[in-house]
């Protein structure tokens, strides 16, 4: 397996794939500003954008360009190359997260097999907990090179909550893991195809999971990092330009990651009822399951903004609270009872 | 790939923390020094349970979870090391181990 | 077995007691009782190894010599207890927690003294080795007390990088973690295996601050709180010790390489027992003599990692005895006092006549003259390696040293006995007194009858 | 059994003296030491009839091959009895004398004499280590404790030397038992396990040290003078009396014949060491000033002397040896009685400061004359009889090493006559007018000590009876 | 310190790939694919024992180090696209710097002292157990990897483990270690 005897078109075909995938995660990401603004005005009962474009829908691209253009600022007493280095992190980390989530079954393309997933390795699970955990390395060094005090503050707080929620996290998957026995996402969507969605299975790990990818993205309820009235806006207090875009576009992206790990492992992914039932080309049936799993994903990114609209945000304590003695111990018995009920179920 | 590499190459890692250990001077570097050791001998570790597992030795699996054993010390290391590097920092604003010789008598 | 399950047990149930006991001296009896149980745990396992030992999902293997050596070290804290038990309190606020780290060091040793796997060995040096990291910081607002737990810390996780190389490096060339199985006395070895060897010697050898790896121990020693001090030197050097000879004696015994291996400790031994007990003489607290001196009886139990016959096997438990008891003794008295120089000694017979008895007694005990404990501990390690027959010489430089010890050792004994002087002591319980004696009795009757340790063996 | 009480009668007594106050030390070391000769005594009739029942054996660390092990020959009897009498004399001598901390005193002058004994009565060769180190403990502490003004450097030196030497006998010890056919530390098995000679000549100089540092032979003599100097004197007596005779007590029951091949090839280097030694420490005598040094020196001549005769390897010599054993023993006690006597009359020991004591004290000076005539062996002296059996041995050995020997005896007279007329004769001074005679306790040690040398010295078969037996069975095993 | 603590953490979970393997071949029932997920065969040890020293199968060739391979070609494009925008936005940019500017912001009043102090031990405490409970976690993967070969017994084992996993947790809690509200 070497890479002279490489299949060329296995090349192209992933090359492809992977500009889709980054280009589909830009897009998502930038109409969810949009959105965000949108569902807010919804909620709270106003217009939202409306000038740029039909209902604003260039507004995005209109913010997109301005941050290219706007002045560049690197505080004298920062370090400058750890200035730059922390959210080039971010938004690696928000990129390479999508590599392993099965984004549709497979397509027959001239005779061709062509799986809509980059990468099927069986890992996968642990694949996107490395890279996720990596992005506190982002938060941290951004906030750390600002020399700022707020900054600072936020970034260690940052810090602090994401590896916080990671635990309950770690062990809300595993007990999805005892269930499916892989840790190959791909293999977890098709256990799911053919049988019953997980949440079924594991509401409370759907739950725990859920909350936790809240804390991660440091969305409201749990967006104590950027609490604008404390602490001027957080870790990228003193970022500008584009760079101060790749924070936040790179939450908008671990947002839609998040939705659609959520949907892949717990609501069957690109899976839809009777889809193995209709009758129909294989080819369309995995485009129809690439827009189902859209869907579930645009649904729960709805679904983020809705609890931001809603819910009010959490005091420090509060959040360190819950993850410390609330979720964990929650998640361990979660494990433990769906340990046990596959063991009985077993024998 | 031949594990003469993966040899070669846990031993280099294995040398630069050792050689990390004894020239530098600030706490943390050391410590992250030995952090590459553990790491080193982990990799390698790992690379010999490949080759036993290759040689068709059952139990090379064990290697393996040497490794696991070796991640928790390490992190118990961490932890207390950490810690221990606070205070000392706490009480002498430094982590350069020279200022522990004016300690001396 | 039940040495190990009891002391990691009571390891947790004191971090608890801790939680919900406020009294300190409360504490400590939870603590005494604790190790009383484990005591019995352990001895009343003595009946099931007495015909051989048996081996536990090939990782630990119980057996008559981890058994009794439990015993000598459960009871050698036990004593620690009663004597230090109270200068805990002096220390820091957290008392509980530091016997809790003690029994973690114990469940430790008793795992150094069963392992049979390479990973249960790693695991028991290190269950040893970080709580004592702690302990050595114990007193933190003390510069001299971080400086001895960073010290030891960075050195002692760095010879754990090196201890794990080497075990790679056993692996890779054996293909296995059982100590039994390495073949590493066979006629020919792996190269690999060889590094592997070198550098567990040399890890193994900083655990036990044998030189010349020792550098980090009087610094450590010092600057550690002295009841802790008391402890690391002791207990847990012995249980060092018990984990290179079970090593060393299960995978090179009556290999034809053990030639090799015999010239680099009796170097590596030479080298501690001279180093150690000339630095010893230069000192002027008796709490750094201590320190060289415990490199320097290091030497004297390296004898029997050296000698890898059954001789050196009694004598490492007798050893242990002998060397803990006496030193915990010495630093308990040394507790006592305000000033830890020489100078702090002088008079201490006129004015606590049985603290300075109590006292000579160990420091006679620990120069090896006869009717105490350590004549007949140094008598069974020297024997040992006069039985190896091929280190003669490293036996006289053991007994020319052992006259130097004799120099600082008396030292003390002249500073109490035959000089002038006003020590200011602590005022001390009649439960200290009792233990002390206790002590010396069992020193003197340890010296006198040894056969009432080694009729177990 | 007999022999067993004579260690633990001491030792118990020792142990008890600790606790008693006022003038009980005193009462109980007399009542100790007076059954200890008693009984010594008795061993000796004992001997006589039956010897082989003052064996005992118990069971002591069976795993090591060690038992507790006891027993009496010939010259365990009589160093016994010289262990016994001299401490009797030293109570004897030192009975008005008030001592600081009295029970601690007599307590370890009463447990050196159980070491003491439990050595020449060892037959065990782990047991023989442990009481010579027992000895040891008791002595350095009563230097230290009562000593001169220098005694804290001079007697921890002697300690250093003392056990060094003994650290190196007991790797010799260990070495040879496990040469033995039957692992074990007894006497029996030691003689019979068959040593190479390689092995020989190397565990010869192990044992040989520390007998020579205990004896001492040159070049090992160097703590000697100065801790007699500084060493109260009662102690000195005990140390030059009874502990020196350990080195050559040693030599005769553990060197010879456990190594005797060792001994045979390194016996020349050995009497030249000490023929050095006599005729040094003897030059030294002669310009000694000081009085406890110059009979340390003396000391140290005639220890050479005895012990270049045990290596001259023939049955005479040894005979010679152990009854000047006895004999050197009791005329040296008696002179430090004497020097007890001036150094408490006058409060110095410098020999130009003194004079003309004759005439405050006439006793005194008979005394010192006797014994001083019988230290430098003439005849009808007690001293007289082991010298010539020594030379007459030494003389059969070689001719020149006898030459030399005897320049020690001409050497000897020359500084005791000196060191009399010194003393006792001369011109007086205000110092020495202020002196005054012999008090009864004095006067009666004193008198035990010159009847038994008029009495040895005229009819010594008792004695030679008493040794025949041991020096026969050694010098076969040689 | 936190980077520190994460990058032990990171490089954990990356070691901890090696030990989890699954056959990749796909099995319409689902509960016939976790009977092929048999890693370690069954044998008669108990727990630790069982996991030593039962027959392994490592590293399957249906994942391959190639299998990583489209994952090297997306963090190429990544790290093209994060380099080549800030370039961009480097020359884009308008540049009018005056010191002002480039001082840090502190609410609009005057900067006082250096902002990278020592923050308050709580966050380092929650780092350092969060290092140590992960680890502990980490133990879960493996186990449950493998959970249905060790049945109940390793049921029961992994209760303890969890018992002391709780103690260590109660323990802390007790200690006040994740008391924020001070």
């Amino acid at each position: 397996m070497t890479l002279l005897s490489i299949d060329w078109f296995f090349i192209i075909e992933k090359v492809l794939l992977i500009s889709g995938v980054l280009v589909l995660s830009l897009v998502v990401a930038m109409y969810s500003t949009w959105g965000e603004r949108k569902v807010a005005a919804w909620i709270q009962d106003r217009l939202g954008p409306n000038r740029a474009g039909f209902m604003g829908l260039l507004q995005p691209l209109a913010d997109g360009g301005k941050l290219f253009f706007k002045e560049e600022i690197i505080p004298t007493n920062a370090n400058r190359f750890l200035f730059v280095l922390g959210p080039s992190i971010a938004m690696l980390v928000a990129c390479m997260t999508s590599a392993v989530i099965p984004w549709g079954d497979t397509l027959v393309i001239a005779g061709r097999p062509v799986s809509l997933q980059i990468a099927d390795v069986n890992i996968g699970i642990l694949f996107i907990f490395g890279v996720v955990s990596m992005g506190v390395y982002g938060i941290m060094i951004g906030g750390w090179a600002s020399n700022n005090k707020y900054s600072l503050l936020a970034s260690v707080r940052a810090a602090s909550q994401i590896i916080s929620y990671e635990l309950p996290m770690g062990l809300a998957l595993i007990a999805l893991l005892m269930l499916t026995g892989s840790l190959s996402l791909k293999d977890i969507v098709e256990q799911q195809r053919h049988g019953l969605w997980n949440v079924v299975y594991q509401p409370l790990g759907f739950f725990i999971f859920l909350v936790c990818a809240f804390a991660e993205c440091n969305r409201a309820p749990f967006d104590l990092p950027e609490a604008e009235n404390e602490l001027n806006g957080g870790y990228h207090l003193e970022y500008s330009s584009m760079k101060l875009g790749f924070f936040l576009f790179a939450e908008y992206i671990n947002m839609f990651i998040s939705s659609a790990l959520i949907a892949t492992m717990y609501f069957g992914g690109y899976a839809f009822p009777y889809m193995d039932k209709l009758g129909l080309d294989p080819n369309m049936v995995t485009i129809l399951g690439f827009v189902a799993l859209f869907l579930k994903t645009l649904f729960f990114i709805f679904f983020f903004m809705w609890v931001r609209w809603t819910v009010p945000r959490f005091r420090y304590d509060q959040l360190m609270r819950l993850g410390w003695k609330i979720m964990i111990p929650l998640a361990l018995v979660n494990m433990l009872i769906t340990g046990a009920l596959v063991l009985a179920r077993q024998h | 790939m031949p594990v003469q590499y993966y040899i070669f190459l846990s031993i280099a890692l294995f040398c630069i923390g050792v050689m990390g250990v004894l020239m530098r001077r600030n706490a943390i570097i050391i410590f992250m020094c030995i952090e590459l050791m553990l790491n080193a001998v982990n990799l390698l570790m790992v690379s010999f349970s490949k080759m036993w597992a290759d040689a068709g030795r059952v139990d090379a699996g064990s290697a393996q979870l040497f490794v696991f054993f070796i991640m928790v010390v390490a992190a118990a290391e961490v932890a207390v090391g950490l810690a221990i590097i606070t205070m000392v920092y706490r009480n002498t604003h430094s982590v350069d181990i020279n200022i522990l010789n004016r300690l001396k008598n | 077995m039940n040495a190990l399950i009891s002391t990691a047990l009571s390891g947790v149930v004191l971090m608890f007691v801790g939680l919900f006991v406020r009294n300190k001296q409360h504490i400590k009896f939870f603590a005494i009782a604790a190790i009383l149980i484990a005591f019995i745990a352990n001895l009343a396992q003595y009946p099931s190894v007495e015909q051989g030992g048996y081996i536990m999902y090939g990782m630990i293997e119980v057996t008559k010599f981890g058994v009794l050596f439990n015993a000598v070290a459960l009871g050698a804290t036990l004593l620690y207890f009663l004597l230090s038990g109270s200068e805990f309190e002096k220390v820091g606020e957290h008392v509980a927690d530091y016997f809790a780290l003690i029994f973690f060091i114990l469940a430790g040793i008793s795992l150094a003294t069963s392992f049979s796997n390479l990973l249960m060995l790693f695991l028991a040096i290190e269950i040893m080795s970080i709580p004592q990291y702690i302990l050595a910081g114990a007193d933190k607002k003390s510069l001299k007390s971080n400086e001895a737990s960073l010290k030891y810390f960075l050195m002692g996780s760095f010879s754990t990088g090196i201890l794990l190389m080497g075990i790679t490096l056993i692996y890779g060339a054996a293909g296995t973690f059982d100590i039994s199985a390495l073949g590493l006395g066979a006629e020919s070895v792996h190269p690999l295996a060889l590094c592997g060897i070198i550098l567990m010697v040399f890890a193994l050898s900083f655990k036990v601050s044998a030189v010349p790896f020792h550098f980090w121990t009087p610094d450590v020693y010092d600057g550690s709180p002295t009841v802790f001090t008391s402890f690391m030197s002791t207990v847990v050097k012995a249980g060092g010790f018990v984990a290179f000879l079970r090593m060393f004696h299960t995978s090179f015994a009556g290999g034809s390489i053990s030639g090799h291996w015999t010239l680099i400790l009796s170097i590596i031994t030479a080298a501690t027992l001279i180093l150690g007990n000339f630095s010893a003489v230069f000192q002027q607290s008796v709490k750094r003599m201590l320190a060289y001196s415990s490199i320097a009886q290091a030497g004297f139990m390296l004898f029997a990692v050296v000698a890898m016959n059954n001789m050196g096997t009694q004598g490492i438990i007798l050893y242990s005895a002998a060397y803990s008891i006496a030193t915990i003794g010495v630093f308990a008295v040394l507790m006592k006092l305000k000033d830890y120089t020489f100078e702090g000694f002088n008079g201490l017979a006129r004015k606590e006549p049985l603290l300075a008895a109590a006292v000579a007694v160990f420091l006679f005990s620990l120069a090896g003259i006869p009717i105490t404990a350590g004549f007949f501990a140094k008598y069974f390690v020297l024997s040992a390696a006069i039985e190896h027959g091929h280190i003669l010489w490293l036996v006289i430089i053991a007994v020319l040293c052992a006259a130097i010890s004799v120099y600082y050792y008396f030292r003390v004994i002249i500073a109490m006995y035959f000089k002038q002087g006003e020590p200011e002591v602590e005022p001390v319980s009649g439960g200290f007194k009792a233990a002390l004696i206790l002590a010396v009795a069992l020193v003197l009757v340890l010296g006198l009858f040894p056969n009432l340790l080694l009729c177990w063996m | 059994m007999l022999t067993v009480l004579l260690i633990l009668i001491p030792f118990i007594a020792g142990l008890i003296a600790f606790g008693l106050k006022g003038s009980g030390p005193k009462v109980l070391g007399m009542i100790s030491s007076l059954a200890t000769v008693v009984l010594a005594i008795g061993s000796w009739c004992r001997f006589r009839t039956a010897p082989d029942s003052l064996n005992f054996v118990a069971n002591w660390i069976p795993q090591l091959g060690s038992q507790f092990r006891v027993g009496l020959d010939g010259m365990g009897v009589m160093l016994c009895l010289l262990t016994a009498i001299a401490s009797l004399l030293v109570f004897i001598t030192i009975y008005n004398r008030n001592y600081e901390k009295a029970n601690a005193f007599y307590g370890l002058m009463l447990l050196s004499q159980a070491g003491l004994t439990g050595v020449f009565t060892a037959f065990d060769a782990l047991q023989f280590y442990i009481f010579w180190e027992l000895a040891l403990i008791p002595v350095y502490f009563l230097c230290s404790l009562w000593g001169g003004e220098k005694r804290i450097a001079v007697t921890f030196k002697f300690f250093v030397y003392t056990f060094l030497g003994s650290l190196l006998m007991l790797v010799g010890i260990i070495y040879i038992y496990f040469q033995t056919p039957d692992h074990s530390f007894s006497w029996a098995s030691f003689t019979s396990a068959a040593l190479n000679p390689d092995d020989q000549k190397w565990l010869f100089w192990l044992f040989f040290v520390a007998f020579a540092i205990k004896m001492p032979v040159f070049p090992f003599h160097t703590w000697q003078p100065d801790t007699y100097e500084q060493s109260p004197t009662p102690v000195t007596m005990i140390l030059s009396g009874v502990m020196v005779k350990m080195g050559l007590f040693g030599v005769i029951r553990w060197l010879l014949p456990v190594v005797p091949q060792g001994a045979a090839m390194w016996s020349d280097v050995a009497i030249v060491l000490c023929i050095i030694g006599i005729i040094y420490a003897s030059c030294i005598a002669m310009v000694q000033n000081d009085l406890k040094r110059l009979i340390a020196y003396s000391s140290i001549a005639h220890i050479g002397l005895m012990c270049a005769a045990i290596f001259a390897n023939n049955e005479q010599s040894l005979q010679g040896v152990m009854v000047q054993m006895f004999n050197h023993g009791i005329n040296i006690i008696g002179l430090w009685i004497i020097v007890e006597v001036i150094q408490n009359r006058l409060g110095i020991k410098n020999l130009d400061q003194m004079g003309g004591m004759a005439q405050k004290a006439p006793r005194m000076a008979i005394f010192l004359v006797i014994i001083s005539l019988a230290n430098i062996g003439l005849p009808l002296t007690n001293g007289f009889i082991g010298e010539f059996l020594m030379f007459s041995g030494l003389f059969q050995y070689n001719h020149w090493f006898m030459a030399f020997a005897g320049l020690g005896i001409i050497l000897s007279a020359v500084y005791t006559l000196g060191m009399i007329q010194k003393v006792i004769f001369g011109e007086g001074n205000e110092l020495t007018e202020t002196t005054t005679d012999l008090r009864p306790g004095e006067t009666l040690a004193l008198s035990l000590v010159v009847i038994m040398i008029i009495v040895l010295g005229v009819y010594p078969k008792p004695m030679l009876d008493l040794v025949s037996g041991t020096s026969d069975v050694v010098s076969k095993l040689f | 310190m936190h980077i520190k603590l994460k990058t032990s953490c990171t490089r954990r979970r990356f070691f901890s790939f090696r030990l989890v393997k699954k056959d990749n071949i796909l099995n319409p029932n689902r509960f016939d694919i976790w009977s092929t997920y048999s890693i370690f065969a069954h044998s008669d040890n108990v727990f630790i024992g069982k996991l030593m020293y039962t027959e392994t199968v490592f590293l399957s060739a249906t994942t391959t180090p190639f299998s990583y391979f489209p994952i090297v070609l997306q963090l190429i494009a990544a790290l093209g696209f994060v380099g080549i925008t800030m370039l961009a936005t480097h020359f884009l940019g308008p540049k009018r710097k005056t010191s002002d500017k480039l001082i840090n912001f502190e609410s609009g009043i005057e900067q006082k002292g250096n902002a990278r102090q020592p923050v308050a031990i709580k966050y380092f405490l929650t780092a350092i157990l969060f290092v140590l409970f992960d680890v502990e976690v980490i133990f879960f993967y493996p186990y449950a990897v493998n959970f249905r070969e060790l049945g109940w017994e390793g049921f029961t084992a992994v209760l303890m483990f969890v018992g002391f996993f709780l103690c260590g947790f109660i323990y802390i809690t007790k200690k006040g270690a994740l008391k924020w509200e001070d």
